[in-house]
């Protein structure tokens, strides 16, 4: 079913799903809240699992629907849960101020973003859907870099790291019509799971022993 | 170069070996431990003399093969080595010294029985002659440079041998950090003459500067006298020597004196006479200059000491100076095509570099019975030595004439050898250059008398007058076995002075291979009985002559006595004290005394500071308590390298900050990384 | 080799008797100048025999360095005076070393000059020793300087090659190169012989002596060593001066004729310069010990000139 | 079973068999017996690669050729040289209190999962695959980090994963920009995303495409392997792991990171046939070496100089990648070799004066550990010696090897920054060593009776090395020139 139409659907649809990814992180970049967040994360994977169904769909292609479903089950249901049970289990609910204060971090993440357009301008031919995708993915890595940087709490550089993941998954999906050979897809999403947990039990270790999640007070070893 | 010298010398390069093993193998049983690794040193050293003599003295034939020792490890990596007279000529010279040496160790070492380890010490005596003999035969860049940085780790590991002396440590510390800073220049210098040749081999390199652009071959000129210099120990490169000498254990502070700062000259002579073709005049000029200066300045700072040891440090640095004189006239020669005053400096050279290796070898040997015998190496602090070790005082008054280039010892006539050359430069070319020939001249004659000076002070003070302190008081003749060591080296320096003539003829092959001509028959007239200057009307010197006709004279105060003196007495009597109740040694003269009128003529380059305390009850005349204090300020120390250092730390220390713990600032470092080399890909 | 015995023979002769007759000389001169009578000329030969005959004292804290030194300082200072040619050009040891030999053997008898002043342990002894071998060390290089002068113009470093190109046809007296060369060779005579404005030789004040301090210790023969050295000393550097100077009169062949006109403008010249050393010791202070370098250096300037004169009227 | 797939079962089943051990001397075992196989097994492959060629198993899922096999050599030796040292170190530490036997059932379980990673890392044809791997180790290995649960050490390990798993992420963003220039012009979905496979069509790959992959994957990997400016985690892990990880991170965890970026590296020079990636590690190694002298310099705790030291040494690596002939190529991958046997030593030694000190400062350490543990300092002294580039260990030669070619190549500048740069971290290391290895041991601290603790498996390393560097077999020499022929782009 490769007729013009519905591949043009099919883009507009990716294209929509791909900037509404940009503004959840965007909402990420400025909340405070840690459940919140969480749940934008969860939001924000659920999108990204919505373009990966939009492209099996109109591919056709089998092995994407793995991947939709692996995202769904894995980085909307239960990474989100995971992290949800940690940070109640330690009863913190609030990120602390981070190093830039948010309108300031809305102009650098403008910036990055407009990084973002300029490195992915000239591949915006290889894309096979929505236009700019490319760019959009390029973008979330660069700002969840971004957000690892400004914030201090070890919960929120964990979901900002996971962000960078969903970026590299759109570009993943966006550049390459089938999505990565299944093998190296289910490879990266154990991995992904797996680090999470390890990250877990590292935060959770760090709280007890430092009695906080505040990483800036890890800063012992100098020189 | 017959197949029995090439043997002997394969075994005494494995004798080394067997000595540095069976050091390890006794490490519990010190004296066993150390008749094994000295005696095995000095076998070997013996063979070695045989083995170069013989080499030497079979004459310059066809250039020696050269030997595989071991299998190549890569391509690249060759253990090749080739005994060519040059080579042959300072492996005599470490064989000679390490043979003396050794003896002495066997009785020195006794000092550290039950306080170190000799079996170690003895190995790595071992391993620093073998890698100081393959510095001199290694035929191949990289085999010469394992050589010499296992020369210059062996070397820092004896210095620092007394690890439990902050000084030995430290000393070790800035010998080795300057040693390797010069192993780098060597290596970017000989790999530029690779990248000329393309070949590691050193029989590649011959002449290989003729095909080399003058910016390259320039460069690697200033690479190899850097890298060179600091082993030799020229001024500025110096400072590590007068620290690393006295911190060693004596018998290494010979080692390293008389043979390891050759390896500088080695190298030098190696690099600028075989390999790098006819030199600019520059070159000569610089060499000579640095001499001139490296001789004139480490003799002053010389003066000044009165720790016994570092005073002979430095006046290695001056006789390093002088040996650089006699190449760089050389250099100079070669430039303006005079290849017999080319090699007639050159055998000045050569010959002053193994009459230093075997006086200075000598003092420093008598400087280690006399720390031995008096447990401290301040000079203020000894004093009537000669009574209690004659022997070691006679030994030292040898070594000391012939340092000071007194007739009829080996100092003088290399440096009447060098003389003559640079007498007869001065017509080589009509530029205003060659004035700098007899100021040269006249500033080695300045070296000279200071060092003369010097050794007035260091054995006057040391040996002479009454003992300064108790230890001096009862100090005792060192062992046996030391003193034939040092007897081995005076015979050395007479021989090398009385007989010029003949160790010239071993010089032949050396200049045939460098210069292209042989001298000797130019430079001995009356069957080898009168020494000549290379050119005909250039003068003449006969040390043995001038001893014969001393002892046709000797009749003469005989018959005089008999005329005059036969009823005269001799008894003894107190020195005048000017009526005081009797001399005590506090009213000699001392070191820092009688170097005063040279500190203050030079007050300029000494920067001399001191400090008077004088407790009085009614007049300053009459003082009860003075405390007098002095330093001089070593100008290179104090205004190069002090501040360089500082300098170094300072920067460090500031960019620790860079690392200063927090995460988020390394995220900001790979971020940055990012965006610019995301800038720089597109 | 040849070796003239007779020559070597006759030339320690001269050497010998010469030497302290030229001390006396000087002494005379000065006292005649100083409005005194003075000893006799040949007092210098009393004083020797005197010493030969007495008893000596040694210093219980001396060695055999010190018993050592005289012999050396005699025998390197004869020795010395042996490759200097006096009346004939041909020096009788010019063979067994030129110049650079003579310096050497001086600063060979210095060195053990030096030595015996420290042997006795009195603090005179070491004072002169010091101060000996810095005016040494400092005077060195101005007479190196001049000795290469010459030398250079010569090609040769052996005295009666340098002699014999000195009296070939290119020699002239007012050569700036001679005249330069000579004075700096002078001041370094007056130096190295211990004269005023360096040192006193009639003084024996503590605080001022050179030369007389390391001596203080000795007595006898071995006193009368030392002074019949350092007289012949100053007689081979003076003859060193005129003979390089001014060869008039030397004799290039061995005739007697030739001989007794050479010895006697030898002596006329010997006389000259020691009036010459009389002048200059009369009418001049002693020096402090630390303005001695100044007049050395100038000394090194002359002769420095004089080398580049020689560059120049190549 | 056949080589490769044996090398990943091996150490794999080791590590599960360990989770059900309890005693700590089988587990020790288990673990020694283990990489004793792999070794055995890598010797073996060395063999079957240099007869037959590339290697490849599960149609063309693993694959092996010089490069891989020469990896494969350095892991095996240095998992089994720090599994030895392993036994008797956590013996000493349990006896000590610092850890519970738990924990070091853990590590014995870790350290093998760890070894499998890196072999799956240098045996994966597929890219993709090798991210993952990589990614493996990098987990694997942070819990071994934050082994002894100090404060420092959890901030060791936080740093170490949070900049590894963000590196890794661009990394990865790379690894899928490639993919996207392969899969550029056919519909079909690519056959496989092997790296032979992308090999053979690297010339049609979009350059623009490729250039930005390489800058992500030299960033990305480039942090895993301590890259200057993203090795600031290195210190930190190394510092704070234990010694045996320590070993395994310093010696061959960053050179098999270093391995994955050189596949791209390959494939990017293949396709621009440009000097782009070349450039890019040269001076990114020569950033490194001349960062690390002075960190050496100033350093006041032991461990960390040992991990800038390693940053040194990576990044002498890397300029001989970067310069790309033969013969520096060549000398980097000796030079691997050697500091693969070389740093561990100094590691383990390390972790002796550690345990014998109880404090890893300078300043405390004081003088005169030469006298409190000989035989410890006899082997840190040979392999200080031989880390500081001095012969007759083989890290002279391949010093020399590389900046001699780079001479050769007319690369005097880089070849003199080189040569600087070393010589002051040999001046560094120097006075380092000399403040606590000789001298009196201050506070009468004596000879403790354990002189001979983890003596094995510093002479077998030493033994290897001297071996090596005097003598080295015609195998491992011709294996070094194929994979230097790989690199170098003429397979």
């Amino acid at each position: 079913m490769n007729t013009a139409l519905p591949s043009e659907i099919a883009s507009q649809l990716i294209a929509l799903l791909a900037a509404l990814m940009l503004v959840v992180q965007l909402l990420l970049v400025v909340q405070r809240m840690l459940l919140t967040s969480i749940r934008l994360f969860a939001l924000q994977s659920l999108f990204l699992a919505g373009i990966a169904g939009v492209v099996a769909f109109f591919h056709g292609a089998i092995h994407v629907y793995v991947v939709v479903v692996l995202t769904l089950v894995g980085k909307v249901l239960f990474l989100p849960w995971l992290l949800d049970r940690q940070v109640r289990r330690m009863r913190i609910v609030q990120e602390i101020e981070p190093l830039v204060n948010f309108p300031t971090s809305m102009l650098v993440c403008g910036g990055l973003t407009l990084l973002g357009y300029v490195v992915s301008r000239p591949f915006t031919s290889l894309e096979r859907l929505g236009n700019n995708t490319l760019a959009v993915a390029v973008t979330l890595v660069l700002t969840g870099f971004f957000l690892m940087i400004n914030r201090l709490k070890a919960i929120t550089q964990v979901l900002a790291l996971l962000t960078v993941e969903n970026g590299v998954m759109l570009a993943a999906v966006a550049l390459t019509a089938y999505g990565m050979p299944l093998v190296v897809e289910l490879c990266i999403f154990f991995d992904v799971l797996v680090g999470v947990m390890i990250l877990g039990i590292l935060v959770y270790r760090i709280r007890e022993t430092f009695a906080s999640m505040d990483t800036s007070k890890l800063s012992q070893l100098k020189g | 170069m017959n197949q029995l010298a090439t043997n002997l010398l394969l075994l005494t390069l494995l004798g080394y070996v067997a000595g540095a093993v069976a050091g390890l193998l006794c490490l519990r049983a010190e004296r066993l431990a150390n008749y094994c690794a000295f005696g095995c040193a000095a076998l070997s050293a013996l063979g070695g003399v045989v083995a170069s003599v013989t080499g030497l003295a079979a004459g310059a034939g066809a250039a020696p093969p050269s030997l595989q020792l071991l299998p190549a490890l890569i391509p690249y990596v060759q253990f090749t080595i080739r005994p060519d007279p040059l080579g042959l000529f300072f492996t005599l010279l470490v064989s000679l010294v390490g043979l003396a040496i050794s003896l002495y160790s066997l009785g020195y070492a006794r000092g550290f029985y039950g306080r170190k380890n000799l079996g170690v010490f003895g190995a790595f005596f071992n391993v620093s002659l073998l890698a100081t003999t393959l510095v001199f035969l290694s035929d191949n860049v990289f085999f010469f440079l394992i050589a010499w940085e296992i020369m210059a780790l062996t070397t820092w590991l004896l210095v620092s041998f007394e690890h439990e002396k902050e000084e030995a440590r430290n000393a070790g510390v800035l010998y080795f950090v300057m040693s390797h800073i010069g192993t780098g220049c060597l290596i970017l210098g000989f790999l530029l003459l690779f990248r000329a040749s393309g070949t590691y081999g050193f029989d590649g390199f011959h002449a290989i500067g003729a095909r080399m652009a003058a910016g390259p071959r320039n460069a690697a000129f200033v690479l190899f006298l850097v890298g060179f210099g600091i082993k030799a120990g020229i001024i500025p490169l110096h400072i590590w020597l007068p620290v690393a000498h006295p911190a060693a254990p004596s018998n290494v502070s010979a080692m390293m004196s008389g043979v390891i700062i050759k390896t500088g000259i080695y190298g030098l002579t190696r690099v600028y006479f075989d390999f790098m073709g006819p030199p600019p005049n520059w070159w000569g000029v610089t060499v000579l200059v640095i001499g001139t200066i490296s001789a004139v300045l480490g003799v002053l700072y010389a003066l000044m000491e009165h720790d016994l040891k570092r005073l002979l440090a430095y006046h290695s640095i001056e006789n390093i100076g002088i040996i650089l004189m006699g190449l760089g006239a050389a250099l100079m020669f070669l430039h303006t095509g005079h290849p017999v005053l080319a090699s007639l400096a050159l055998i000045a050279g050569l010959y002053h570099t193994i009459n230093h290796a075997v006086f200075k070898a000598l003092l420093f040997l008598g400087a280690g019975a006399v720390v031995q015998a008096t447990h401290t190496r301040n000079m203020e602090e000894m004093g009537g030595l000669v009574k209690r070790m004659p022997a070691t005082a006679f030994f030292f008054l040898i070594g000391a004439v012939a340092i000071s280039a007194l007739p009829p010892l080996n100092g003088f006539v290399s440096e009447w050898l060098t003389y003559q050359s640079l007498l007869q430069g001065f017509g080589t070319t009509p530029s205003l250059i060659r004035l700098m020939f007899p100021l040269s001249g006249a500033m080695l004659a300045l070296t000279g008398a200071l060092a003369a000076a010097c050794f007035v002070k260091a054995f006057g003070i040391t040996f002479l007058a009454q003992p300064r302190s108790a230890h001096a008081a009862d100090a005792h003749e060192a062992a046996p076995t030391m003193l034939v060591g040092q007897g081995l080296l005076t015979a050395a320096c007479v021989f090398l002075g009385l007989f010029p003539t003949l160790v010239l003829k071993l010089l032949d092959p050396v200049t045939q291979q460098l210069a292209g001509l042989q001298l000797s028959p130019r430079l001995s007239l009356a069957d080898g009985w009168v020494l000549s200057g290379a050119v005909a009307t250039g003068g003449t010197v006969s040390m043995p002559g001038l001893v014969l006709m001393a002892v046709c004279l000797l009749p003469l105060p005989l018959g005089l006595w008999l005329v005059f003196a036969r009823g005269a007495k001799v008894r003894r009597g107190p020195t005048w004290d000017c009526g005081l109740q009797g001399l005590t040694p506090r009213m000699a003269y001392t070191a820092t005394g009688f170097s005063k009128p040279i500190r203050m003529i030079f007050k300029a380059l000494f920067r001399p500071r001191r400090e008077v305390q004088r407790e009085y009850d009614f007049s300053p005349y009459f003082a009860t308590n003075l405390r007098f204090e002095s330093h001089v300020e070593e100008l290179f120390l104090t205004r190069i390298y002090r501040p360089m250092n500082w300098l170094v730390w300072r920067v460090s220390r500031r960019m620790r900050a860079l690392q200063a713990g927090s995460l988020q600032a390394y995220l900001i470092y790979i971020f940055v990384t990012l965006l610019l080399l995301l800038l720089f890909a597109l | 080799m040849n070796l003239d015995v007779t020559a070597i023979i006759l030339q320690t002769a001269l050497l010998l008797l010469l030497a302290p007759l030229v001390s006396g000389v000087i002494r005379k001169g000065k006292a005649r100048l100083q409005n005194r009578r003075g000893p006799p000329v040949w007092q210098p030969y009393l004083d020797l025999r005197k010493f030969l005959r007495k008893d000596m004292v040694i210093s219980e804290h001396a060695s055999w360095i010190f018993s050592f030194a005289p012999y050396v300082v005699f025998f390197t200072a004869l020795l010395a005076g042996l490759m200097v040619p006096m009346v004939t050009v041909q020096a009788p040891l010019s063979l067994f070393g030129g110049v650079l030999a003579l310096v050497g053997l001086l600063a060979l008898g210095r060195f053990f000059l030096a030595l015996g002043g420290l042997d006795p342990a009195s603090a005179f002894g070491g004072m002169g020793s010091s101060r000996e071998m810095t005016i040494a060390a400092i005077a060195e290089p101005a007479l190196m300087l001049a000795i290469f002068t010459v030398a250079i113009a010569a090609g040769s470093t052996d005295l009666s090659r340098i002699v014999a190109a000195t009296l070939g046809p290119t020699w002239s007296l007012l050569n700036p190169r001679h005249v330069l060369a000579f004075a700096a060779l002078f001041i370094v005579l007056l130096a190295e012989t211990g004269r005023i404005p360096v040192d006193n030789p009639a003084t024996h004040l503590e605080l001022t002596m050179i030369h007389e301090a390391m001596l203080l210790e000795y007595s006898g023969r071995y006193l009368a060593f030392m002074e019949w050295g350092a007289s012949l000393k100053q007689l081979v550097l003076m003859t060193l001066l005129v003979n390089v100077f001014f060869p008039l009169g030397l004799a290039p062949v061995t005739t007697p004729a030739a001989l007794a006109f050479s010895l006697l403008a030898y002596l006329a010249k010997l006389f000259v310069v020691s009036s010459i050393v009389v002048v200059v010791e009369t009418t001049n202070a002693k020096l402090r010990l630390f303005r001695v370098p100044d007049l050395l250096s100038a000394a090194f300037v002359l002769a420095a000139l004089a080398l580049l004169s020689t560059f120049l009227f190549q | 079973m056949s080589v490769l797939t044996l090398l990943l079962a091996v150490p794999a089943a080791a590590g599960l068999a360990c989770l059900l051990m309890r005693s700590r001397r089988v587990l020790a075992a288990l673990n020694v017996l283990a990489f004793g196989l792999t070794l055995a097994l890598g010797v073996g492959l060395l063999h079957q690669v240099l007869t037959g060629g590339a290697v490849t198993e599960w149609d063309e899922f693993l694959r092996a050729d010089a490069l891989s096999a020469w990896m494969v050599l350095l892991i095996s030796s240095v998992s089994l040289a720090s599994s030895l040292y392993a036994g008797r170190y956590f013996q000493r530490d349990l006896a000590a209190g610092a850890v519970t036997p738990g924990r070091v059932r853990e590590f014995f379980v870790l350290t093998p999962l760890f070894a499998a990673g890196m072999f799956l890392v240098v045996l994966a044809n597929s890219l993709g695959v090798m991210w993952a791997a990589v990614e493996a180790t990098a987990l694997s290995s942070v819990l071994l980090v934050a082994f002894y649960n100090r404060r420092t050490s959890l901030e060791g390990a936080w740093k170490y994963v949070m900049l590894g798993s963000l590196g890794l992420a661009l990394a990865l963003l790379g690894t899928v920009f490639v993919y996207a220039a392969a899969c550029k012009g056919n519909p079909q979905p690519l056959p496989s995303f092997n790296w032979s496979h992308l090999m053979t069509l690297a010339p049609q790959l979009d350059p623009r495409l490729i250039r930005l992959a390489f800058v992500f994957v030299l960033v990305g990997y480039g942090t895993k392997a301590g890259l200057a400016p993203m090795h600031t985690w290195l210190p930190d892990a190394h510092g704070e792991a234990p010694s045996p990880t320590s070993a395994m991170l310093s010696g061959v965890s960053l050179k098999v990171a270093l391995y994955a970026l050189l596949r791209f590296h390959i494939l990017t020079t293949a396709c621009l046939d440009t000097g782009f990636s070349r450039h890019l590690l040269l001076g990114l190694g020569l950033l490194s070496m001349f960062l690390a002298a002075p960190f050496i310099l100033v350093q006041e705790n032991l461990k960390r100089m040992l991990a800038y030291s390693s940053l040194e040494h990576v990044g002498l690596i890397c300029v001989g990648i970067g310069l790309g002939t033969p013969v520096t190529i060549f000398g980097a991958l000796l030079h691997m070799g050697y500091h693969a046997l070389t740093k561990p030593v100094l590691f383990f030694a390390a972790g002796n004066i550690h345990q014998t000190c109880h404090t890893l400062e300078f300043r405390l350490i004081g003088h005169g550990v030469l006298k409190t543990l000989p035989v410890t300092v006899l082997c840190l002294g040979l392999a200080a010696v031989a880390a500081a580039g001095l012969p007759p260990f083989g890290l002279f030669f391949s010093e020399l090897i590389v900046i001699s070619g780079g001479i050769a190549a007319g690369q005097t500048t880089v070849s003199v920054l080189v040569l600087g740069a070393l010589i002051a971290c040999f001046c560094g290391m120097l006075l380092q060593f000399t403040r606590i290895l000789p001298g009196e041991p201050k506070g009468g601290r004596r000879h403790d009776g354990r002189a001979w603790d983890g003596v094995p498996a510093m002479a077998l390393l030493l033994g290897g090395l001297l071996l090596f560097s005097i003598w080295l077999p015609q195998p491992l020499l011709a294996v070094m020139h194929q994979a230097a022929g790989i690199i170098g782009g003429k397979s």
